[in-house]
């Protein structure tokens, strides 16, 4: 009861808000101010989520199935290629040109190409989604490591430290308070690029779902996909939110 | 400062505690013909520097602020190469930096992203790997206890901790991987004077009861600090530096905190320690 | 034409087990690929087991965009692609990629022509110096262009290229561009909407435009010519069937594809929507020509003759072979498929 | 001669690598092992610059009048927005939620509903390149604003700055290094973005360009379009970073 | 440290320059029962300071780390309010920060993103609103002169400067704005003795040459550099904090740095003050 106060006391105005948005929705649609194509009426949309519930689960594990890997993936890249080039002056040097001009290809450019590539969809969407995902962190990682204090390089120096332990117990923790923002922007990205690359070797998907019915002009569908998939993304989001402030509760 | 929780333990002290000792010699230090310059700036810092400091000697390091007393120590930790000159510990040359150089940094002690405890079984195990994790475990509480911390200590992370219960479990660290030679770079200089008394307390009863002792280099701003620790006492002199006075104190001569101000030859030392540190000074304003 | 009921359909697999050895299929597993608006002739040959009675079974690798499509058939992630249009198909063969195209989907898409409410259409004439947001690779608009006396189509009509049909419509309802062209899928969400009229139908504008047509890698159908041969038997078979039954048809559509009847049905019951197996050689032909005229053809294509491409045989033994063993049930039927053939295809 | 000398050691790698990927395309393309549909022969590409050199200038400017625009508004939001909620808790806590579930939703799926809404189209694609890259701007200035050391406000106090100029003079530069690495991440999203909106109300631009040919099938120019965009957006880029450079030189 | 190219710039400096006075009268400090604890944290950190300050004193503050000077100055300030009592300034209670209570930070005393010289103008634009720039430029070099900094100074950012030219970057910010009370938090603790006894005769000297002169409440750890600058003296007691000693030093009997260890009634004061600072360090440690 005491923490259901403090909750409405913090987020009241934000309650309020969404009511607003809902009433607004309801208001514009029924007294027809609102485009009936892309704005369906509250019922259609309910019904198509009645319709489609078992669906909706399934379309979420299948996105997970993509969106997990994929992240592990691109971060996993991050983490290696950002610490050797935050380590490693000459080789940033002559890599960061190289790795810029990549950063900047728009991954979705890509698909015709990853498909040509890849030995299957799953591969080629996990590249596309990394691809699209992995520039973020990877530049948060190179800054971060090239930001690290000497002094815990020195540290580590008179404990021995290298290798692995130096990287696990040093370098990668005291960068990552710029790695994980930069992972965070990362994971906004990763949902964009869902909804792109969940085209192809698949029937399932919350992007898929969302990409299929709008192209079919069926917006009451494509609405329900679209609610289904913000709070399931708001959702990751905070539990990855939550992980960081777990990891970084060493920082001030 | 912002309104963390610090914890208060209670300061009562266990000094007994059976460390792990894998190195037995103790190393004499022997400095030929040190200078130094940073790389990135032509000036020399260190102006040949030689000096002998037998086996278990405690030498305190004064000298201004800027005359380079941490870049000697750096040195002497391997974390910097020498512009000419050697360091020798017996007949080895100081090449990198390792673990039987420990160092005790003003900040810095210890990892923040690590407990207190992580931090101590860290520097354990890199240097007995060989142990198994529950004697080193026993050992880092036995470390912590004998600096005043007590277990609730070990899982709290360092900003958790008062400025001077981190440096108590950086001393801790430092004397649990029982290094033949320790390098402490005014470790109590950010601390209050009566956590710093007690600290000073708590260094010169570890190093004492040791057998045989540490060489301990230990840089200090504060003469009487450096009266009361050590028995050789060091002063450079600046741009760039080199040893323009030093001094040793005959262990029947140490003084106690309670006595410190009552042997005039001592009060006599301190007063030429202060006049060779500052001497410069009014000269050079004008 | 609807109004044929299910008994018309004879599950008969009986006539053919005698030369079902001679026939098999060299590979029995096709990796097809359709997007998600799904393919009325493969789904229909699938239920109701014609594909079984050949013998193949069909694999179904998604994927949507025409360039995507290609890429599964160039590194054999797929076998048959049989809704990645025409023009894709030529555009590849033309830069060098050796695809032939053996059969078809739709002959005519119903893909409607939209602009505001009120619009009069008469004829193609109107779209000269309009803004149309189509997409001039489809050869059906610029050829028609062509055929007004315009030798540079691409400069007489103002043609807007948008990602998807949907942000084509806003543009049509915000009076961004005056004509749009519309997909198969968007017929129920066009008929639905106030602001917009169907003007004309691209199937209006050139006759039997060949739509979508199945195309595999050469190699394939050279090295499988009873597997391609028994998939256009499969999909003769499927096309009587869904003209006979065309409710039916509607209900599986929407099933496969996971929409509603209302949805299916906006397109399928529609004079517009015309499909077919047949390869379509002559409009297949035309369209290369349009395109190569247009410069949608790579410089290679001067080299390549496009009926090397195409391959009818299989599809006219496949149609002979139904017709000797299923003509009894629709003579009628078959008979205009036959005729349809040579219209087409000499 | 000897700022040459000083180029070539420090990006022979770099020139090594461009030079072995061109070449690696010339034999693959040659060779026959490359597929001719989406990697057409050098000559061809070539052929295909030379015949567009002047719509490529045309395409450029054409971008950036959608893209200065763009960022500038993105920019003014995330400031005024980050500031706002940055200095007010109670406010942040009620309206983070609801940013959240805005910033989640892939700013591509909303160009219907933009190009319905919006005045004109010019406005729509400014609106969803604005959308699609003000977040990663947004929460930066928000987190930059939060850290900021209250020492600098206290010394701000003193001084008796308030108002716009407390803004100027103080919080925006305090806050400059985080705002500024958000900014250059969300510049990257920006010509992503710049690919999917540039159709709209347009003739030029260089995703347009890119994007039309590869719809056309045409793909000696899509790789015309995507190596001059990138070279393009590597010295936007690259002019970015020394502007940040130049901003943030007073940090260590 | 690491590099950075400090400029380095003749100490000469010519303290005549004609400030612009705006506020004439230089008020009498009265504080009343203060007591103060921080928001988030119970502990009282004040309890119950009063004293009188009669304006143009130079005040000393003096105690131990953490006992609460910096948290009195912040009072005085404005920057805090406090929980129990009021502090006027003639009769008007403090409410808020304002430019008439100018403070000078250990560090921190410039913004690290503007140049000296914007930083100095900032802070005399926002005092003098009327005046035209070109004669806040002028006062601006003015008071970078007084403090022994040339022109070349103006145009550079802090990182480019040495800790003893930005404090004095700092101080001529102080003495430009010319607030009839000025704060100083330690404002030499962080820099060497050579710079620091220049910068206490520079700050007495500016101090000195006014008239009126200012109020300033000044904090420190060093009981020499009290004795050298304050003629009232006050130590700190700690948890929570009171005023345990104080003191004043006439004007006949005020020291100078040559004669300072002459004068055996301020030896004697010396002696007490330190014995003050630190009488519960022996009896707490134990
Ligand atoms: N990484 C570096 N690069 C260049 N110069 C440096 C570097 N570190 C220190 N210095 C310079 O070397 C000199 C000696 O510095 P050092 O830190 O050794 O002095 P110190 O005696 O320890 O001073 P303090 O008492 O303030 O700690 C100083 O003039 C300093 O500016
Ligand atoms: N923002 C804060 N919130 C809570 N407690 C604080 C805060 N700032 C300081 N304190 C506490 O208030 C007490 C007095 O701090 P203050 O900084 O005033 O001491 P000080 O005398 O200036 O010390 P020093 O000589 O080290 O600067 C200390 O115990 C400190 O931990
Ligand atoms: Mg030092
Ligand atoms: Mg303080």
């Amino acid at each position: 009861m005491d923490k259901f106060k403090i909750f409405l006391k913090k987020y009241w105005l934000t309650v309020c808000i969404y009511v607003a948005l809902v009433l607004l929705y309801v208001y514009a649609t029924k007294s027809g101010r609102a485009n009936p194509y892309l704005f369906p009426e509250v019922e259609a949309i309910w019904a198509a989520f009645s319709n489609n519930q078992g669906v909706m689960l399934l379309n979420m594990v299948s996105s997970f199935k993509l969106m997990i890997p994929s992240i592990l993936i691109s971060l996993a890249i991050a983490l290696i290629l950002g610490t050797i080039l935050g380590l490693t002056e000459w080789l940033r040097d002559a890599l960061y040109p190289i790795i810029y001009a990549f950063s900047v290809i728009p991954s979705i450019l890509l698909s015709p190409f990853a498909l040509l590539l890849a030995p299957n969809f799953t591969v080629a969407s996990i590249f596309l989604i990394s691809y699209g995902t992995v520039w973020t962190t990877l530049f948060a990682t190179i800054t971060g490591i090239m930001t690290i204090d000497k002094r815990y390089l020195d540290k580590a120096a008179t404990l021995e430290l290298s290798g692995i332990k130096l990287m696990t117990k040093v370098i990668l923790p005291a960068a990552s308070p710029s790695i994980l923002a930069g992972f965070v922007s990362s994971l906004r990205g990763t949902f964009l690029m869902l909804v792109y690359v969940e085209m192809y070797g698949t029937q399932y998907g919350m992007g898929f779902f969302v990409k299929k019915y709008s192209e079919f002009g069926l917006y009451d569908h494509t609405w329900v996909g679209f609610i289904f998939m913000v709070i399931i993304l708001v959702i990751v989001m905070q539990l990855f939110e939550m992980m960081k402030k777990y990891i970084l509760k060493w920082t001030i | 400062m912002d309104g963390k929780n610090f914890c208060r333990v209670e300061w009562s002290v266990n000094f007994e505690y059976t460390y792990i000792r894998e190195v037995s010699a103790i190393h004499d230090v022997k400095i030929e013909g040190l200078s130094f310059a940073y790389k990135n700036d032509n000036r020399l810092i260190l102006k040949d520097i030689s000096i002998d400091v037998q086996a278990g000697t405690f030498v305190a390091l004064l000298g201004q602020s800027g005359c380079g007393k941490s870049t000697f120590l750096r040195l002497l930790a391997g974390l910097e190469t020498a512009t000419a000159g050697t360091i020798f510990l017996d007949d080895r040359p100081v090449s990198r930096a390792s673990l039987d150089k420990g160092m005790v940094f003003q900040d810095y002690g210890l990892f923040p992203w690590m407990t207190a405890g992580e931090n101590i079984m860290l520097a354990l195990k890199q240097r007995f790997p060989q142990q198994d994790r529950k004697k080193l475990k026993q050992l880092a509480l036995d470390t912590l206890n004998a600096v005043g911390l007590d277990e609730s200590v070990y899982r709290k992370l360092p900003k958790e901790l008062s400025g001077g219960m981190k440096q108590r479990c950086a001393i801790a660290q430092a004397f649990g991987i029982d290094p033949p030679i320790l390098l402490m770079d005014e470790p109590f200089g950010a601390l209050d004077a009566v956590t710093r008394a007690r600290l000073q307390d708590l260094v010169l009863k570890l190093w004492s009861q040791e057998n045989p002792k540490k060489t301990v280099f230990f840089v200090t701003h504060d003469v009487d600090e450096a009266l009361l620790l050590a028995n050789r006492i060091i002063v450079f002199g600046q741009s760039p530096s080199n040893i323009i006075y030093e001094c040793s104190i005959p262990a029947d001569q140490r003084p106690t905190r309670e006595n410190q101000f009552d042997n005039p030859e001592l009060l006599e030392l301190r007063n030429t320690l202060i006049f060779q540190i500052n001497k410069d000074v009014v000269s050079r304003i004008s | 034409g609807c109004g044929g009921n299910s008994s018309n359909s004879t599950p008969a697999s009986t006539p053919k087990s005698t030369d079902a050895a001679k026939a098999a299929p060299e590979t029995s597993v096709v990796r097809w690929n359709y997007g998600t608006s799904g393919n009325v002739m493969v789904t229909i040959a699938e239920k109701k087991g014609y594909f079984k009675d050949e013998g193949i079974t069909l694999e179904m690798v998604p994927a949507t965009a025409n360039a995507d499509a290609m890429a599964l058939l160039a590194t054999g992630k797929a076998d048959v692609a049989s809704n990645a249009g025409t023009s894709n198909p030529l555009q590849q063969i033309a830069s060098g990629v050796d695809l032939t195209i053996f059969g078809g989907h739709m002959v005519d898409g119903s893909m409607p022509i939209v602009a505001r409410k009120g619009t009069k259409w008469n004829g193609v004439q109107d779209l000269i110096g309009k803004k149309f947001a189509c997409n001039p690779a489809y050869f059906a608009f610029t050829g028609a262009v062509m055929d007004l006396g315009y030798n540079d189509p691409l400069k007489a009509v103002e043609w807007v290229t948008y990602t998807n049909y949907n942000d084509a419509l806003a543009a049509v309802v915000r009076g961004e561009v005056d004509y749009a062209l519309m997909g198969t899928g968007q017929n129920y969400a066009v008929k639905n909407m106030k602001e917009i009229d169907i003007v004309a139908w691209q199937g209006d504008v050139m006759k039997n435009y060949s739509c979508c047509r199945l195309v595999a890698p050469t190699s394939f159908v050279k090295n499988n010519p009873n597997t391609v041969k028994g998939i256009m038997k499969a999909l003769i078979r499927a096309q009587r069937y869904y003209e006979a039954n065309k409710n039916e048809a509607i209900t599986l559509q929407a099933e496969n594809i996971k929409t509603s009847t209302e949805y299916v049905a906006a397109y399928m019951l529609n004079d517009n929507y015309v499909v077919s197996p047949d390869p379509l050689k002559n409009p297949v032909i035309r369209a290369w020509g349009i395109l190569d005229k247009t410069g949608f053809l790579n410089k290679k294509a001067k080299d390549i003759n496009i009926a090397d491409h195409i391959n009818t045989d299989l599809y006219k033994a496949a149609l002979d072979e139904v017709t000797a063993q299923y003509g009894s049930e629709d003579p009628e039927f078959y008979k205009k498929l036959q005729a349809f053939y040579q219209e087409n295809n000499s």
